[in-house]
């Protein structure tokens, strides 16, 4: 689950990372406010962000500085309700703009290959680090932590000498640190600071003072330990999220709205890929991605079709079940239930095999279902079924 | 012969009582598989199976009392790290972990103790595995299996079904057929898989298949492509339609940057002597042409 | 660090094992308040334990039962200001006695040849565990948790089955674990429970539970571990400390007053006892082990001749120095500074070797001290001044 | 040769540029250890040692550039644990951790981790080890040695000394000298030092300082027993009038039920064919009664 840079960064500070102050608004009203504020405390500019949960707010102009609050409100004006990368801007973060010294990047992030965890920094920050890997692999320096032992300090000196925080030694090896507590804490497959950065203070004696501060947060969270964070939930965005996904979660179903016209119901992921993928070899396309999971009962089918049909572009569907756990006659009598509830009447082609699939096929005959008996053929014919519908 | 499980293994069942624990392992028992002892805790003297099976309150005591070689397991996710490195303690060799949905960063220490204890993990969330007409543990079902000298490695559910069925069908034996699970965790990759079939003399063609997202299948590639040159080897990789940056189901699925798309995949698979399926019908098709007699 | 039985219960319950409730009293009338409020709660008889850091505390007689508030008084008066192997009991704890189904012995401590934490449990609570081992080992059940990844769920299981305690599973696993979660978060090198104890309770509605507690618990502290945590300095038992020990420690002296009348003052633990063995078998009887640690300065070593001289018995004093870290004349200095200052003039062995011996040499023949070059040579002298001492 | 350190060691200095590792980093490198490196975070860059010995940030810095193969450990109880992961994740085979005072549960995890890589570790609150005439890592006092054929190991500091000088006074040299350290969890024990000296063709004779409680006295004596009967052999124990149940000094010395008694050690070691001396001075004697010729 991905969660917003606000949130991300209340997490980093409950683990006691030094992250600036912020706040966040939804209407430039609210900026208007917080921005005064923050300009009252002494600092130069304000910095407005955009939260959404995609990348590149920056080059999409989400995010923006501000000398005064009458320009913050504007500035806000202009980012809330913009769309980036198809999402709408529905709030913001407010904070005192960083004078900033140095911009450097670090990440605590899940290593499948190697099954640890890889601390991963560079003196490159503030710029996307998919790039720098590409371009400069040297400017970057990894170092897993134990997989007993954890990350440490001799590690984390290591990985800030090697970054160039020598100077900023103790602040930097706390804040790595702290990023494998963070993972560890809220079970997080990401923890991304970029820019981790140098800032410039003036302190209340006038004293100018460095000090090494994480600037932006990005936290991903592993689906399958949030039921043990309940607290966490609640940082999941319901402004961002297809109203379908939520119900699809809660039936304990797999969906993703994609742009073609064949609805496709499948049981396992790869299996739905696998559906996806003869489908547009087929030459179709595909509407959703679609696995019901295991085991899965006639209701769940039933609510997996009502989220199919709930996308209009949707014209004819594919349903590919291969019986394990999940038993044929279930799915059967779930698409049953299905058709006799559905508001439209769509084609569908149905192909059964593995567990209780004679039964399946029983089932299917007697309530007059198209059936197919391979994938490729059952790909083959939604995709005329879907041709002939959109004609 | 077979890799991971054959005549010779001696199973115990780490969740038996349960219900899908149970239901299960009957499917095993029925096909053949020696299940010698179940394993739930404070059910230690009852039986299992209509009788057939004692029960024990550890594994330690099922070791003992029966010399269990092989663990599957099918305690839930909170529980089932535990359960695993309990059946490392008891000195199992080779532990199947059927249970989804157990957080990536408990699996992390898991798989080191696993490791230095020098046994072997097989998932978690994984289908486990069937050498046809010798053993099955986990859940795949029988139905899709001919015996044979093909040694098949996923790390999906479903689709190594559909996969296999295609080959029995087109009358393409197994020796083993291994499923290794999609969770970002898994204690046996694919190379590890590669690896067994490798040393296994009745193994005769291989078969992967993979999806989109990570490197493991590019790994197992680089691999094959030195020490698996002569044997005839068909691949096939879900996902090449999926959008990118979207998470396909479980976690293993997700493409971000550029390795782990399916093209990277094809194009390492292809170099290392993979025939490259289109659909997993043409699985059979390509073996043949690959030169498999089977 | 030895603590309390009252202070241990209050660590275990801070790390929520069940300990059934306790206060600790210092007077009979507190006691008698005490058992007033305990039997008015429903208990049937009280118990009345002395607190002190020795063994023993039952067949001694400072372990007792009372049926009522009175008797309670009684009772206490008797067991307040008793003697039990040299230390007087100055407070006591006192418990609603519990009705006992079984005791069990369970502990956590650190095995220095297996450099893992050890968990040692038997169904035969109550006695001596080093009993049980020396008649029936077979009685005992071991299990190492693992260095880094601590005590398994699994492991725990393993332990409650094999000592009987699989009808209270759950409760066994959580006081094993407990037991080490307890060992961590304090730096305990022996946290013991005897008994342990499956006890019947009636709760409000009347129906009769049974339920595994701690009824006992010995704490020790690695005294190393002391300097970060500091709120457990709280728990050292000044009634029971020597005050000499004290300001030992203050002064980093290890000091241990014996019966004998040679005061010994040494630099190393295993030369001090060697020292003392050395004493021993020269016909003398060390009055005290002593060492000045490493690296002492003149200060401590007044400070331990002090420390010496405190004790009437002494009529000799031996001192043997081998300087690695410490400076010879250093010591020297500080044999003159002290000798200075001295009360009472007791004759004095000193031999000093190592580094800066020749300077300590030269110190002392000009301060006019007697002086031996071997130890065994410096052991005799000392024997011989007592002897001529105490004619 | 010599058992531990050599000619061939190449040491790094952590925390040399504190007042302790200063100190004896000094009396080390005039014995004619070569001193490669020293180690200080933030200090990297800098000489110590009056310019001859570079100083690094890390260790793995110090191995690149000088090829260091032992270390030395002077860094305070708090950070002496990852001084020691540091040593031994840059690949220093042999480590010395001086520093006293460590909490023992902190040492539990560390000799783990030192036994999975392979390492070796000596102490922590040890003196070190000298090879009188090749090389000192440590504290040990110079003047007390001469070189030799007896290999020596105690788990006493100043006692060491005393029986050490009471060797040279009589003549009779050592090969190594090994304080093993009296914390209750210690890297290497005397069964190792034992071994390491069985293995070394110029150690001639063998002296054990123990102390009471505990029983590793009592686990070389009879590892001893079997391997190394026809060595000339003799030990001293310190403690035998000590009384039951205090601790002296160090958390080493205390006596619990009957095992770790000076009466226990003394028998275990006479009955594996140690000469046991009544003091330190009598060593000499009874190694030449035992057959020594040194």
């Amino acid at each position: 689950m991905k969660i917003q840079e606000a949130d991300a960064k209340g997490l980093l500070l409950a683990q006691g990372l030094p992250v600036p102050g912020w706040s966040v608004a939804r209407t430039p009203a609210e900026v208007r406010s917080a921005a005064e504020s923050i300009l009252a405390d002494g600092a130069g500019r304000v910095v407005i962000k955009a939260q959404v949960l995609v990348g590149g707010r920056g080059k999409a102009g989400g995010v923006k500085l501000a000398g005064s609050a009458a320009e913050a409100e504007a500035v806000a004006s202009a980012i809330l309700g913009m769309s980036i990368k198809g999402i709408t801007v529905r709030k913001v973060l407010v904070a005192a703009a960083a004078d900033i010294v140095k911009e450097y990047y670090l990440s605590a992030v899940l290593d499948r290959a190697a099954r640890r965890i890889l601390l991963m920094g560079s003196a490159e920050g503030g710029v996307e680090i998919e790039q720098v890997a590409a371009e400069r692999p040297d400017a970057i320096v990894t170092i897993h932590a134990h997989p007993h032992l954890g990350l440490g300090d001799w590690q984390a000196r290591q990985l800030a000498f090697r970054m160039g925080l020598g100077g900023h030694l103790r602040a930097a090896v706390g804040i790595a640190r702290g990023l494998v507590r963070t993972m560890l804490a809220y079970d997080a497959d990401l923890v991304e600071i970029n820019p981790l950065a140098i800032i410039r203070e003036t302190s209340a004696d006038g004293t100018v003072v460095e000090r090494l501060v994480c600037l932006d947060a990005k936290v991903t969270l592993d689906d399958s330990a949030l039921p043990r964070h309940p607290e966490l939930e609640a940082l999941r965005d319901l402004d961002e999220e297809d109203p379908a996904d939520a119900e699809a979660r809660e039936a304990g179903i797999s969906f993703i709205r994609l742009n073609g016209t064949i609805g496709c119901m499948v049981n396992g992921a790869g299996l739905a890929m696998t559906t996806m993928d003869l489908v547009k070899r087929a030459g179709g396309e595909p509407a959703n991605f679609l696995d019901i999971g295991g085991g899965a009962k006639s209701d769940r089918v039933a609510e997996a079709m009502r989220m199919i049909l709930s996308d209009p572009k949707v014209n004819a569907i594919l349903v590919n079940i291969f019986g394990g756990i999940t038993r044929g006659d279930e799915v059967a009598r779930g698409l049953i239930d299905a058709r006799a509830q559905q508001l439209r009447d769509v084609p569908m082609v149905v192909r059964i095999v593995g567990t209780n699939a004679t039964e399946a096929a029983e089932l299917l005959r007697a309530a007059r279902f198209e059936t197919a008996a391979t994938l490729d053929e059952a790909a083959a014919r939604a995709v005329a079924a879907a041709r002939t519908a959109g004609a | 012969m077979s890799v991971l499980i054959g005549r010779e293994t001696r199973l115990v069942v780490q969740g038996i009582t349960g219900r899908e624990g149970e239901f299960h392992s009957r499917a095993m028992q029925a096909y053949g598989t020696r299940i010698v002892a179940g394993m739930t805790p404070g059910k230690g003297g009852q039986t299992a199976l209509d009788g057939t099976v004692p029960v024990f309150d550890t594994v330690a005591d099922a070791v003992r009392e029966t010399g269990a070689n092989t663990s599957c397991i099918f305690v839930p996710a909170p529980g089932a790290p535990d359960a695993i490195l309990e059946a490392v303690g008891a000195g199992i060799g080779t532990i199947f972990c059927i249970t989804e949905g157990i957080p990536a960063l408990d699996m992390v220490p898991v798989v080191e103790a696993v490791r230095q204890a020098g046994a072997r993990l097989v998932g978690p969330n994984c289908p486990g595995a069937t050498s046809p007409g010798r053993a099955k543990v986990g859940i795949i079902p029988d139905s899709v299996h001919r015996e044979g000298d093909v040694g098949v490695v996923s790390r999906s559910g479903t689709l190594t079904y559909e996969a296999v069925q295609a080959m029995t069908d087109a009358g393409i034996g197994q020796s083993t057929c291994v499923g290794i699970g999609g969770d970002p965790i898994i204690g046996t990759t694919f190379l590890d898989v590669l690896q067994l079939f490798a040393a296994d003399p009745e193994t005769r063609a291989l078969v992967l298949i993979g999806e989109i997202g990570g490197a493991a299948e590019e790994e197992a590639a680089a691999w094959a492509a030195e020490h698996l040159a002569d044997i005839p080897k068909a691949a096939f990789i879900a996902g090449r339609t999926a959008p990118e940056g979207k998470r396909m189901g479980h976690a293993g699925a997700i493409i971000s940057g550029r390795a782990g798309t399916a093209a990277s995949k094809v194009a390492a698979l292809e170099a290392a002597g993979f025939r490259v399926a289109g659909s997993p019908t043409e699985l059979p098709g390509l073996l043949r042409v690959a030169g498999h007699r089977g």
